[in-house]
C-alpha cells in the first residue's frame, strides 16, 4: 500500500472566544474554543474522503486547517511529505491543493469578471498561459459555462453559475489535492449532478485526490470512497463508504443517516430521534461528548471519555457501545 | 427694565472684587457701584472730578494731599463707619511686593497714606505726580475697601462671599461667565440708589448686545460704529442714542529699528501712502475724526494737527521711495482680529498699492497679537514691521506717552521708538503741575514720535450707546458708563 | 469595470436627487472655472461709495461693508471653497485611508492602537481644536486644512478600517489566500477596490462639512486672512453686518446650501447604488 | 456588560490622557505669552516673572505636564491666576451651562430628526420625502452661527417668544429651559438634518428586513411595525452618531455661547485660549474632552442596552 | 372537499433594469381544508414569490398581474388593507424561508408574541400564559424563561421552533411555511417535520409546504404542486406524483435526485440545458428546451391534463409519460 497523500496527525485548532482586553479578565482556559479536538486521518492518492456532520462541526476548520488559513495550536499535517505545519512556502503549497469554497458568490472577489476570476490563479503563480482568452474559456467549459459569462461579474451569476467557476478556478492549475467545502450546497439537484460529474471526471483523469465536506447525504455513495463522520470537533466515526451508510455502528451517524427523509412517499422507516440539539463548543459534556443526546447511552458514558478504535463495520468508532445490526432497509 | 431694575452690558466679565487684582474699565465698571472712594469723575461731557468720600481734600504740597473723610459713611454689614484707616489700608496694599498689585503703577509716586485723625489723613508721593488728580484717586487705584473685613479674611477680598461693601449697591451673586446681580444696599450712606437691582450682563459680540437691547433685555450698551448711522438716523421706539468721542488711540505703528525701515524716507513714505480719511469712512463709518496724536481732544497735550496730513498723497510717497531707490516694497501688518482693524488693513492695503507698496496683512488672535513686541516671547519682536493697535487711556496724557520711553522697548513700544529728548520728558512733565507747561511737553512729544515715522495717528474712536428711555445714563465724558449715577427717567 | 461604471451611472442618472446633485456639482466647478469669466466686476476691488448696496443690476447679489461685489465674491469664493475641500478631503482621506488598511490589516495591538488614536482625533471639539491650532499656525488656507485633516482623518480611518476588516474575513479574500496569493495582490487587486465605495462616499459627505468649518472658523476670526473672498468670509460680514444689510448673509449662505445638497444627495446616490443590501429592493 | 463597560471606561480615561497631554504641549509651545495678556498693560515685568514662575511656566515641558496630571490626580484642577480663584469653579460653573445646552441640541436633533427621518423612510420616494429630504440637508448646511442670529432675530426680536441673552435664574427650571430652547435648537438644527438622513437610510434598511415582513405577515398594525418594530432598531445608529456627534456640538456650543452670551465651556476655552490663560483652558478642555468621550461612552452603553444582541449572557 | 385556500391564474411580475421578469405565470393550485400540501421546484422557480403573493406582501417592483387567491372564497387580491390585516396573522399565518432573520433582533420573543395577540382583548399576563403555553408546545423547555429572551440568543433550531410558534399561536386557518427546514441540519429537519405534522393534526388548519427537498416533501405531505421557472406544471396527491409523474419535468427532477440512486452510480443524471430567462419566457410549453418528449405541439401552450384523484399536468404528452 502506497504512501497517505494527506495525512492529518492529531490535529487542533483554537478560536478566540473572547476579545480584546476582555480576554485578560478570562481564565486562560476560558479564552479560547476549541473547534477541532485532536483528528487525525490518512488519505492515500487519488481518494476521496468525505466529511459529515452537523452545522458548527468543524467540517470547514478541518479543511482550512489543512491549507493554513487557519493557524493550527498542535498536531501535524503531512502532504506530500511536506511538514504544512512547520511553515512550508505555502505560495508553492496552495498551487498543488486547490480548495473549493462553501459559499459560491462570496468567495468570487467582487470586483473582477469571470475571465479574471478564473485566470486569477495563473496571475497568482506567473505562469500566464499563453494564449489567456483560450484558455478561461476552455476551463468554462469544462465546468460547464459557455463564453458569454466571460465578462460577467460575480453578482451577476446564480448560485449555480457561481459555483462552476469556483470548480474551473480550483482546477485550472491541475492540482493533486483538492479541499471541496460543500461544493453542491444550495444547487439544484440538476447542477449538483453536473458538478460531481465534473469533480469525478477529473479525479479519474488526472489522479485527483479529494476531501469533500457535505450535509447532502444523499450523494455521498456516487462521489466517495470514504466517509468521517464529525461530531463537536472529533471524528466520531469513519469508515469505507456503503458499511457506513448501510451499518453505522456510532449513534450519532446512525440518527444522521436515518434522519435523511427519503423521496419515496410509500417508504416509512423507523428513526432514531435525537433529543435536544448540539451542545455549545464553550460547553462540552464530560465523558461522551454525544452522551446527553444519545438514546442508548448508558450511565457510565457521561464519565468515561471514548477513543476512536476499530468498528465492527470496518472502520474506526469512538463509541462505548457501537451498534452492530444493519440498518434494515425493506 | 420694569422701572426698578437695571440690565447695563459689559463687554468683558469684571471677574474681581479685589482691586488689588483689577486690570480695567471693567472692574472699574463694578466697583463704582460697590465701593466709593475719595474722590470721583463727575458725569457729564467734561473731565472733571467732585467729592466723594471725602469731605475736603487738597494739595498742602508738590508731594502731599490732606483730606478730611465725611462723617457717617457707613460699610455694609455691620462693620462701622469708614476711616481713614480704611483709606490708608486700601492705597498702601497696592505698594506691598508681595501683594503683586495690577495697578500699581496708577499710583505712580505715591508712598504711602498717613493717617492724622480718626476722619483725616495725609496722602504721600516721592515726587510731584499730576496725574494723582485724574488717575490714581478717582479710578481703580483710589478704591476704598474695609480694613477690618479684609483682614479677617486673611489680607485679600475673596470670591467666596460677597465683599463688604459701601456703593449704592451690593453683590447678590456672581453668575461665572454670565453676569452679576446687584441689588440696592440698604445700609448706602448717600442718596440710595434708583434701581432695586443692577445686572451687568457680559456681552461679548456687538451685533448680539444690539439684538438684545433691541428685544429689551438690555437697557443700555455700547454699539459698534457699523450702526450709528442707522439708529442715529432713525432709532428704535424707545431708544436714544448717544455719541461720544472715545479717549482710546488708534494708530498704525512702524518698527523703526527694523533694518528694512532704515531709511527714514522709506517710513515717510509709507506714512504718506496711509489715507486715513478712506479708513475713518470704510472702517469707523464716518463717525469718528481723524486723530492729531495719541491724546485726545479736551485733554491737556492734545495737538491741534499732524505734521503729515491725514489725506495721503501718493505721489509723494511715490517720489520718496524712489529717492529712497525702491521700487516695489513689500510690507506686512500685523492686526487683531478684529472687524474694525481688519477693515483697516484692507483698506491701506487697497490704497498702498497706489504708491507701489504691497501690504501683506497676518492676522492674530488676542494671545498672539499681545504678545507680538514682548521681548520675553521670542524674537518676534525684532522682526516687527508695521502693526496697528489700539490702546486704551484714561484722562491724563501721562498715562499715553508712557508706553513710548526707551524702557518699553520689548513690552509696549512695539516700534522701538527711542528718543533721549522724549524720555526726558515724559519724565518732567510727570511732576509738572503748571497745566500749560504739561500741555506744551506732551504735544512736543508727540511731534517726535510722528517725526520719527514711525506713527501714523488714526483716531480716538467714539463710544456710542444706545439705552432706553426709561433711565437717564451717567458716563464719564468718553461715554463709559458710571452705572453708580444711573437714574430713572 | 466599462460595464459596471455603464450601469452605475445609468442607474443614478435614473435617480432624480442624483440628478438635481450632479447638476448642482457640475454649476459649481463650472462656476470656479469660470468665476473670472462670469464676474461683473472685479472681486477685491473696493467701492466705498457703493457699499452695502442692496441686489440690484448692477450688483447682483449686492455689495459689503467696502463695497466689493458680492457675487463676484462668491464666484471667486467658490474656488477656495472647492480647493480648500478637496485638498482636506484627499490629505485626510489618504491618512485615513493608509491608516485604516494598516488597522485592518495589522495585528491587534497595531489595531488597537491605531483605533486608539483615532478616538483621541475624535475627541478633540472640531472649533476648539481649530482655536488652539489658530494661535500656533499663520492664518490661511493651509490652517483650515490642517485643522480639518487632523479632526477628520479618524472618521475615514474608521470607515476604511471597519470595511478592511470585514473584507479581511471574506470568503473570497481566504479563497485568494488559498490559491496563494501574495499580500500585496490581495491588498491591492481585491481589498482596495472593494474600500473605495464607501470611502468616496463619505468623502463627498464631507465635503460640504469642510467649507462649514471654514466659514465656522472665519466667524470667530481665525479663518482666512481678510479680503480673501470665501464664502466662510462672506458670511462672517454678513454677520456683522446684519442689521445694516441683511441679504449679505443669505448671499453668503446659498452657495453653501446649494453645495452641501449637491455633495450629500450625491453621495447618498451612491450609497444607495453601491450598496448591494440597498439595491436589492425590498 | 461589566466588562465592557469597565473596558470602555479604561479606554475613554485612555484617550482623555493622551488628548490632555497633547494639547497641552501644544499649548505651551504656542507662541505669546500668557502674562503679558493676563496680567493686562499695567503689570510690571517683575510681576509678570512671579507669575511666570507661578505657573511654572519656566520648567521644561514634561515636567509641566506630569505637575499638570499631577494635581489632577489630587483632584486640583489648578487655579486661575488671572481671577484668584480655582480653576474648577469656572469650570464647573460653565459646565452644567453646555451639558444643557448639547444635551438640549440633542433632544431636538433626536426628537425631530428621528421624526423626520421616519417619516420620510415611511413616505419614501414621495414628493414629502424629498422635501424632507431637501429640508433636512438645507438645516446641515446651515452653519450654526448663522442658525443662532436668525433665530435670534425671528424668535427674539421679531416675535419676542424667546429671551435673547442669559441662562436664565438659577434654581428657576422653567425660565432656564425657556433660556434654552433658542440657544439648542440652534445648534441642533443641523443636527436634526444629519440625524433624519441617518434614520432615513437606517430605516430603509430595516423595512426591508426579514422580520418586518414577519410583523407584517402576522398583520401587526402598520404604525406598530413602522414606528416599533423598524424604528427601534433604525435608531441605534443615530445613538451612535449623536454620542460621537456631542463633538460636534460643543464646537458649535462656541458659537451659540457668544451669540446668545451664555455662559458655557465654549466660551470659556474661547476666551481663555486667546488669553492665554493656561490653567482654564486646561482645565475647561479636561473637563470638554471628558464631557465628550463620557458622552460617547454613554452612548455606546446606551445602545449596547437599547441592542439586546450587545448584551452578553453568561 | 373543500379548499381553504386557492390560487387561480396568477401571475406576478417584478419591474426590473432588464424589463419585466415574469416571475409566476398563470399559477392556479388548491389547499384543501386539512391537508399539508407541498410546493416543490428548482431554486427561483418563484416559490417565495408565491407566498408573497399569497400574503399580498409583495416588493415595491412587483405587481400582480392576473389571477385571484381565495381564502374560504375571499378574493384577496384588491382587498383592502384593512381587510388583509384582519386576516394575516389569524386567518393566514407564515413561517419564512429564513428564520435566522424572521425574528426582530431588539424585542424579547414574549414581546413579539403578544403583539401578535393584539387583537384578542385579554390581560397581559393571559397572552403571555398562551405564549408560553404554545412555546411549550413545539419544544422548547422552560417555555416562560424564554419569553424573556431574545432571538440571537437562541440556536437557529430554537429560533426555528419559535416561528414556528408564532405561526400556529392564532390557530390560523392555513399556515404557510416557505423552506422552513433549509437552514438546518438533517436531524433536526426531521424533528421540525414531526412537529408540523403534529401541529397540523392539533389545530386542523391546512399547511402550504415550500421545499425544494424532494424527500422532505414526499415524508410531509398529502399533495404536492411541482413548479417550474414560474408554472405549476403538475399537481396531485403525492402517492401519484411522485410514483407516476406525469410531467416530463417532475419525471426528470425525481430522476435526477440522488437520493433515488441506492447503488454507486459513475454518472449522476442531471436535466440538460438551462432555465429560460424569465423577462422574455419562451411561447408555448416552458419546458420545451430541455424536454425529451418534445414535439412540435409543444410550440402550443400545453393544456391542463387531468388524470385520476384530483391529479393534473400541464403537458401535451401528459399521459404518455405516465406510463
Ligand atoms: N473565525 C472563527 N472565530 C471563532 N469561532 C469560529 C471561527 N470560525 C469557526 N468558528 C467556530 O468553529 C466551529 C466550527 O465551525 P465550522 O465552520 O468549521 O463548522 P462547519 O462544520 O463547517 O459548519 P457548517 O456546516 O455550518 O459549514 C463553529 O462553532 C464556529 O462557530
Ligand atoms: N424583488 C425582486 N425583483 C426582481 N426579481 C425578483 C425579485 N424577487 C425575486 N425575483 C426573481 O423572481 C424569480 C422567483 O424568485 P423567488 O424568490 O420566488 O424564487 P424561489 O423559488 O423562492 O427560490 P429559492 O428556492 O431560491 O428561495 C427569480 O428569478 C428571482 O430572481
Ligand atoms: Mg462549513
Ligand atoms: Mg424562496
Amino acid at each position: 500500500m502506497s504512501a497517505p497523500i494527506l495525512s492529518l496527525r492529531n490535529l487542533r485548532v483554537d478560536f478566540p472566544a473572547v476579545h480584546g482586553w476582555r480576554a485578560l479578565l478570562t481564565p486562560r482556559d476560558k479564552r479560547h474554543v476549541r473547534a477541532i479536538d485532536d483528528v487525525s486521518i490518512d488519505i492515500m492518492p487519488g481518494e476521496t474522503l468525505a466529511i459529515v456532520g452537523e452545522s458548527g462541526s468543524g467540517k470547514t476548520t478541518l479543511a482550512r486547517a489543512v491549507n493554513g488559513l487557519v493557524p493550527l495550536v498542535a498536531g501535524e499535517v503531512w502532504f506530500d511529505g511536506m511538514a504544512l505545519h512547520d511553515r512550508p512556502d505555502w505560495h508553492s503549497v496552495r498551487q498543488r491543493v486547490a480548495m473549493m469554497f462553501q459559499d459560491p458568490v462570496g468567495s468570487l472577489s467582487p470586483r473582477k469578471t469571470v475571465r479574471d476570476l478564473v485566470l486569477e490563479p495563473f496571475a497568482i503563480h506567473g505562469s500566464k498561459p499563453a494564449r489567456p482568452e483560450d484558455k478561461a474559456v476552455a476551463l468554462l467549459a469544462a465546468a460547464g459555462l459557455g463564453s458569454d459569462f466571460l465578462n460577467r461579474y460575480p453578482h451577476q451569476l446564480s448560485g449555480g453559475q457561481a459555483r462552476r467557476v469556483g470548480v474551473a478556478r480550483a482546477l485550472a492549475l491541475t492540482p493533486a489535492l483538492v479541499l471541496a467545502d460543500e461544493p453542491t450546497a444550495g444547487l439544484d439537484v440538476s447542477v449538483q449532478g453536473e458538478i460531481l460529474n465534473l469533480l469525478n471526471r477529473i479525479k479519474a483523469d488526472h489522479g485527483l485526490t479529494t476531501l469533500i465536506i457535505t450535509h447532502n447525504l444523499n450523494i455521498l455513495r456516487h462521489i466517495a470512497d470514504r466517509i468521517a463522520v464529525m461530531y463537536l470537533g472529533r471524528i466520531v466515526e469513519i469508515g469505507p463508504v456503503e458499511r457506513l451508510l448501510s451499518a453505522p455502528t456510532h449513534p450519532y451517524t446512525r440518527a444522521l443517516m436515518a434522519a435523511n427523509p427519503e423521496p419515496d412517499p410509500t417508504a416509512r422507516r423507523e428513526r432514531l430521534v435525537l433529543k435536544g440539539e448540539t451542545p455549545a463548543l464553550t460547553a462540552r459534556p464530560a465523558g461522551c461528548e454525544f452522551h446527553p443526546r444519545c438514546p442508548v447511552a448508558r450511565p457510565d458514558c457521561a464519565t468515561r471519555v471514548p477513543v476512536l478504535a476499530p468498528s465492527p463495520n470496518g472502520g474506526a468508532v469512538s463509541c462505548h457501545y457501537p451498534l452492530t445490526e444493519d440498518i434494515d432497509q425493506s | 427694565a420694569d422701572g426698578t431694575r437695571l440690565n447695563v452690558r459689559a463687554y468683558l466679565e469684571p471677574d474681581d472684587y479685589d482691586p488689588l487684582d483689577a486690570s480695567g474699565f471693567l472692574e472699574e465698571l463694578l466697583y463704582g457701584c460697590i465701593y466709593r472712594k475719595l474722590i470721583q469723575y463727575v458725569p457729564g461731557d467734561e473731565w472733571a472730578w467732585q467729592n466723594d468720600l471725602a469731605e475736603s481734600i487738597e494739595q498742602t504740597s508738590p508731594t502731599t494731599i490732606a483730606f478730611t473723610l465725611k462723617q457717617g459713611q457707613m460699610w455694609s454689614d455691620g462693620y462701622g463707619e469708614i476711616t481713614a484707616e480704611d483709606v490708608k489700608f486700601s492705597m498702601d496694599r497696592h505698594m506691598v511686593e508681595e501683594n503683586n498689585s495690577r495697578i500699581k503703577p496708577d499710583l505712580g509716586t505715591f508712598t504711602h497714606v498717613e493717617v492724622t485723625g480718626s476722619h483725616s489723613g495725609i496722602i504721600h508721593m516721592e515726587r510731584p505726580f499730576a496725574p494723582i488728580w485724574t488717575i490714581a484717586l478717582p479710578y481703580l487705584a483710589g478704591t476704598v475697601i474695609c480694613k477690618q473685613a479684609t483682614e479677617e479674611a486673611g489680607g485679600k477680598i475673596t470670591t467666596a462671599v460677597p465683599p463688604t461693601v459701601s456703593g449704592p449697591y451690593r453683590v447678590r451673586e456672581h453668575r461665572l461667565g454670565e453676569r452679576w446681580v446687584l441689588d440696592r444696599n440698604p445700609e448706602f450712606s448717600g442718596e440710595p440708589a434708583d434701581f432695586e437691582r443692577v445686572d451687568l450682563i457680559v456681552i461679548v459680540d456687538e451685533a448680539a448686545a444690539e439684538i438684545a437691547k433691541e428685544a429689551g433685555d438690555v437697557d443700555f450698551t455700547a454699539i459698534g460704529p457699523a450702526s450709528v448711522q442707522r439708529l442715529g438716523d432713525n432709532p428704535p421706539a424707545g431708544t436714544q442714542l448717544k455719541v461720544h468721542p472715545a479717549l482710546f488711540y488708534h494708530w498704525v505703528g512702524l518698527n523703526v529699528q527694523n533694518p528694512k525701515f532704515e531709511d527714514i524716507r522709506v517710513r515717510q513714505a509709507i506714512m504718506h501712502a496711509i489715507d486715513v480719511p478712506s479708513i475713518m469712512q470704510a472702517a469707523f463709518f464716518d463717525v469718528a475724526e481723524p486723530a492729531t496724536g495719541i491724546i485726545a481732544p479736551g485733554l491737556i497735550g492734545h495737538r491741534p494737527e499732524t505734521l503729515i496730513p491725514p489725506q495721503a498723497d501718493f505721489a509723494r510717497a511715490r517720489e520718496l521711495l524712489d529717492e529712497a531707490g525702491i521700487d516695489r516694497l513689500d510690507i506686512n501688518i500685523d492686526v487683531l482680529n478684529n472687524v474694525t482693524h481688519t477693515t483697516v488693513a484692507q483698506v491701506m492695503q487697497a490704497m498702498m498699492a497706489q504708491a507701489g507698496i504691497d501690504l501683506n496683512i497676518s492676522v492674530h488672535e488676542g494671545g498672539s497679537f499681545w504678545s507680538l513686541g514682548v521681548a520675553a516671547d521670542g524674537d518676534r519682536w525684532q522682526d516687527l514691521e508695521l502693526t496697528l493697535k489700539r490702546f486704551s487711556m484714561t484722562p491724563d496724557p501721562y498715562y499715553a506717552t508712557a508706553w513710548f520711553v526707551s524702557e518699553q522697548i520689548g513690552d509696549w513700544n512695539w516700534e522701538q521708538f527711542s528718543s533721549e529728548e522724549f524720555d526726558q520728558l515724559h519724565d518732567e512733565a510727570l511732576s509738572e503741575t503748571d497745566p500749560a507747561r504739561r500741555d506744551e511737553m506732551y504735544r512736543r512729544m508727540q511731534d517726535l514720535m510722528e517725526e520719527s515715522g514711525g506713527y501714523r495717528f488714526l483716531t480716538h474712536g467714539v463710544t456710542a450707546n444706545l439705552f432706553a428711555d426709561s433711565i437717564v445714563p451717567a458716563t464719564r465724558p468718553d461715554g463709559l458708563p458710571l452705572v453708580q449715577h444711573f437714574r430713572r427717567a | 469595470m466599462t460595464a459596471f461604471r455603464h450601469t452605475l451611472t445609468g442607474r443614478l442618472l435614473a435617480d432624480p436627487l442624483a440628478v438635481v446633485a450632479m447638476l448642482i456639482i457640475a454649476g459649481m466647478v463650472m462656476v470656479a472655472l469660470l468665476a473670472d469669466v462670469i464676474s461683473p466686476h472685479d472681486y477685491s476691488a473696493m467701492n466705498l461709495v457703493d457699499r452695502f448696496s442692496p441686489p440690484s443690476a448692477t450688483y447682483w447679489l449686492g455689495t459689503d461693508n467696502l463695497g466689493r461685489d458680492t457675487f463676484s465674491r462668491l464666484a471667486q469664493g467658490s474656488r477656495i471653497a472647492l480647493y480648500v475641500a478637496l485638498t482636506a478631503v484627499t490629505i485626510s482621506g489618504a491618512i485615513g485611508l493608509v491608516l485604516g488598511m494598516i488597522a485592518g490589516f495589522g495585528p491587534r495591538w497595531l489595531d488597537n492602537s491605531l483605533l486608539f488614536i483615532f478616538d483621541t482625533a475624535r475627541a478633540y471639539p472640531t472649533i476648539i481644536l481649530a482655536l488652539a491650532l489658530a494661535a500656533l499656525l499663520p492664518r490661511g488656507l493651509s490652517t483650515v486644512v490642517i485643522v480639518v485633516v487632523i479632526t477628520s482623518f479618524s472618521e475615514y480611518g474608521r470607515v476604511v478600517r471597519t470595511q478592511t476588516l470585514s473584507l479581511k474575513n471574506a470568503e473570497f479574500i481566504l479563497a485568494e489566500r488559498a490559491m496563494g496569493a501574495s499580500f500585496g495582490r490581495i491588498v491591492f487587486h481585491h481589498i482596495l477596490p472593494n474600500v473605495l465605495g464607501p470611502f468616496f462616499i463619505l468623502a463627498a459627505m464631507n465635503l460640504p462639512v469642510v467649507i462649514t468649518i471654514e466659514a465656522g472658523m472665519s466667524f470667530l476670526g481665525i479663518g482666512v486672512p481678510p479680503g480673501t473672498p470665501s464664502w466662510g468670509a462672506t458670511l462672517k460680514d454678513g454677520f456683522d453686518y446684519i442689521r445694516t444689510t441683511p441679504w449679505i448673509i443669505l448671499a453668503g449662505g446659498l452657495p453653501l446650501i446649494l453645495v452641501t445638497l449637491g455633495f450629500t444627495f450625491l453621495g447618498e446616490a451612491l450609497r444607495d447604488q453601491l450598496d448591494p443590501k440597498l439595491r436589492k429592493g425590498r | 456588560m461589566l466588562q465592557y463597560t469597565l473596558q470602555r471606561i479604561a479606554l475613554a480615561l485612555g484617550i482623555v490622557f493622551v488628548a490632555i497631554s497633547i494639547l497641552y504641549t501644544v499649548m505651551i509651545t504656542l507662541p505669546g505669552d500668557p502674562t503679558t495678556v493676563l496680567l493686562g498693560p499695567r503689570a510690571t515685568p517683575e510681576l509678570r516673572a512671579a507669575f511666570r514662575a507661578n505657573l511654572g511656566l519656566d520648567n521644561p515641558v514634561h515636567v509641566q505636564i506630569a505637575q499638570f496630571w499631577g494635581r489632577i490626580a489630587s483632584g486640583d484642577l489648578g487655579t486661575d491666576y488671572n481671577r484668584n480663584r480655582p480653576v474648577a469653579e469656572a469650570v464647573f460653573s460653565a459646565l452644567p451651562h453646555t451639558m444643557a445646552l448639547v444635551f438640549g441640541a440633542i433632544v431636538w436633533s433626536a426628537v425631530l430628526g428621528i421624526m423626520l427621518g421616519a417619516f420620510s423612510a415611511d413616505n419614501r420616494n414621495s414628493w414629502i420625502d424629498r422635501v424632507t429630504a431637501v429640508l433636512s440637508v438645507g438645516f446641515l448646511a446651515a452653519p450654526s452661527f448663522v442658525v443662532a442670529l436668525y433665530s435670534l432675530l425671528l424668535f427674539s426680536v421679531t416675535l419676542r417668544w424667546f429671551p435673547t441673552i442669559g441662562a436664565g435664574e438659577p434654581g428657576d427650571i422653567l425660565n432656564r429651559l425657556y433660556h434654552l430652547a433658542l440657544p439648542s435648537f440652534a445648534i441642533g438644527l443641523a443636527w436634526v438634518g444629519y440625524v433624519a438622513r441617518i434614520v432615513r437610510a437606517a430605516m430603509l434598511e430595516t423595512l426591508g428586513e426579514n422580520y418586518i415582513r414577519t410583523a407584517r405577515a402576522f398583520g401587526l398594525p402598520r404604525r406598530t411595525v413602522i414606528y416599533n418594530y423598524a424604528l427601534r432598531v433604525a435608531i441605534l445608529p443615530a445613538v451612535q452618531v449623536l454620542g460621537v456627534g456631542i463633538g460636534g456640538l460643543l464646537s458649535s456650543a462656541v458659537f451659540a455661547e457668544i451669540v446668545f452670551s451664555r455662559p458655557g465651556i465654549g466660551s470659556l476655552i474661547y476666551d481663555s485660549v486667546s488669553g492665554r490663560n493656561y490653567p482654564v483652558v486646561m482645565g475647561s478642555m479636561l473637563v470638554a474632552i471628558g464631557f465628550f468621550v463620557t458622552c460617547a461612552l454613554i452612548a455606546d452603553l446606551v445602545n449596547a442596552a437599547l441592542d439586546p444582541r450587545h448584551r452578553t449572557r453568561s | 372537499m373543500t379548499d381553504t385556500l386557492s390560487v387561480e391564474r396568477l401571475s406576478v411580475h417584478y419591474d426590473t433594469r432588464e424589463g419585466v421578469l415574469r416571475a409566476l405565470r398563470e399559477v392556479s393550485l388548491a389547499v384543501p381544508a386539512g391537508q399539508i400540501v407541498g410546493v416543490v421546484g428548482e431554486s427561483g422557480c418563484g416559490k417565495s414569490t408565491l407566498i408573497n403573493a399569497l400574503l399580498q406582501l409583495l416588493p415595491e417592483n412587483a405587481r400582480i398581474a392576473d389571477g385571484a387567491i381565495r381564502l374560504n372564497g375571499e378574493d384577496l387580491v384588491g382587498a383592502s388593507s384593512r381587510r388583509l390585516r384582519d386576516l394575516r396573522g389569524r386567518e393566514i399565518s407564515v413561517v419564512f424561508q429564513d428564520p435566522m432573520t424572521s425574528l426582530n433582533p431588539v424585542l424579547s420573543i414574549g414581546r413579539q408574541m403578544r403583539d401578535i395577540q393584539y387583537r384578542d382583548p385579554v390581560s397581559r399576563a393571559e397572552k403571555n400564559r398562551r405564549s408560553a403555553a404554545m412555546l411549550a408546545r413545539v419544544g422548547i423547555p422552560d417555555p416562560v424563561a424564554k419569553l424573556d429572551v431574545y432571538a440571537h440568543e437562541l440556536s437557529g433550531g430554537m429560533r426555528q421552533r419559535v416561528a414556528i410558534a408564532m405561526a400556529a399561536l392564532m390557530k390560523p386557518k392555513v399556515l404557510i411555511a416557505d423552506e422552513p427546514t433549509t437552514a438546518l441540519d438533517a436531524t433536526l429537519e426531521v424533528q421540525i417535520i414531526e412537529l408540523l405534522q403534529d401541529l397540523q393534526r392539533e389545530i386542523g388548519c391546512s399547511i402550504l409546504f415550500i421545499s425544494h427537498h424532494l424527500g422532505v416533501i414526499a415524508e410531509l405531505c398529502h399533495r404536492v404542486v411541482v413548479m417550474y421557472a414560474g408554472e405549476a406544471v403538475e399537481e396531485g396527491p403525492v402517492e401519484e406524483v411522485f410514483l407516476r409523474p406525469a410531467h416530463p419535468y417532475t419525471a426528470r427532477l425525481i430522476e435526477c435526485d440522488p437520493g433515488r440512486l441506492k447503488q454507486k452510480v459513475a454518472q449522476l443524471p442531471s436535466i440538460a440545458g438551462s432555465l429560460p430567462d424569465l423577462t422574455n419566457p419562451p411561447t408555448g410549453c416552458i419546458f420545451r428546451a430541455r424536454c425529451d418528449h418534445a414535439t412540435a405541439a409543444c410550440a402550443q401552450k400545453p393544456p391542463r391534463v387531468e388524470l385520476d384523484n384530483g391529479h393534473w399536468a400541464a403537458c401535451h404528452h401528459a399521459r404518455e409519460v405516465q406510463i
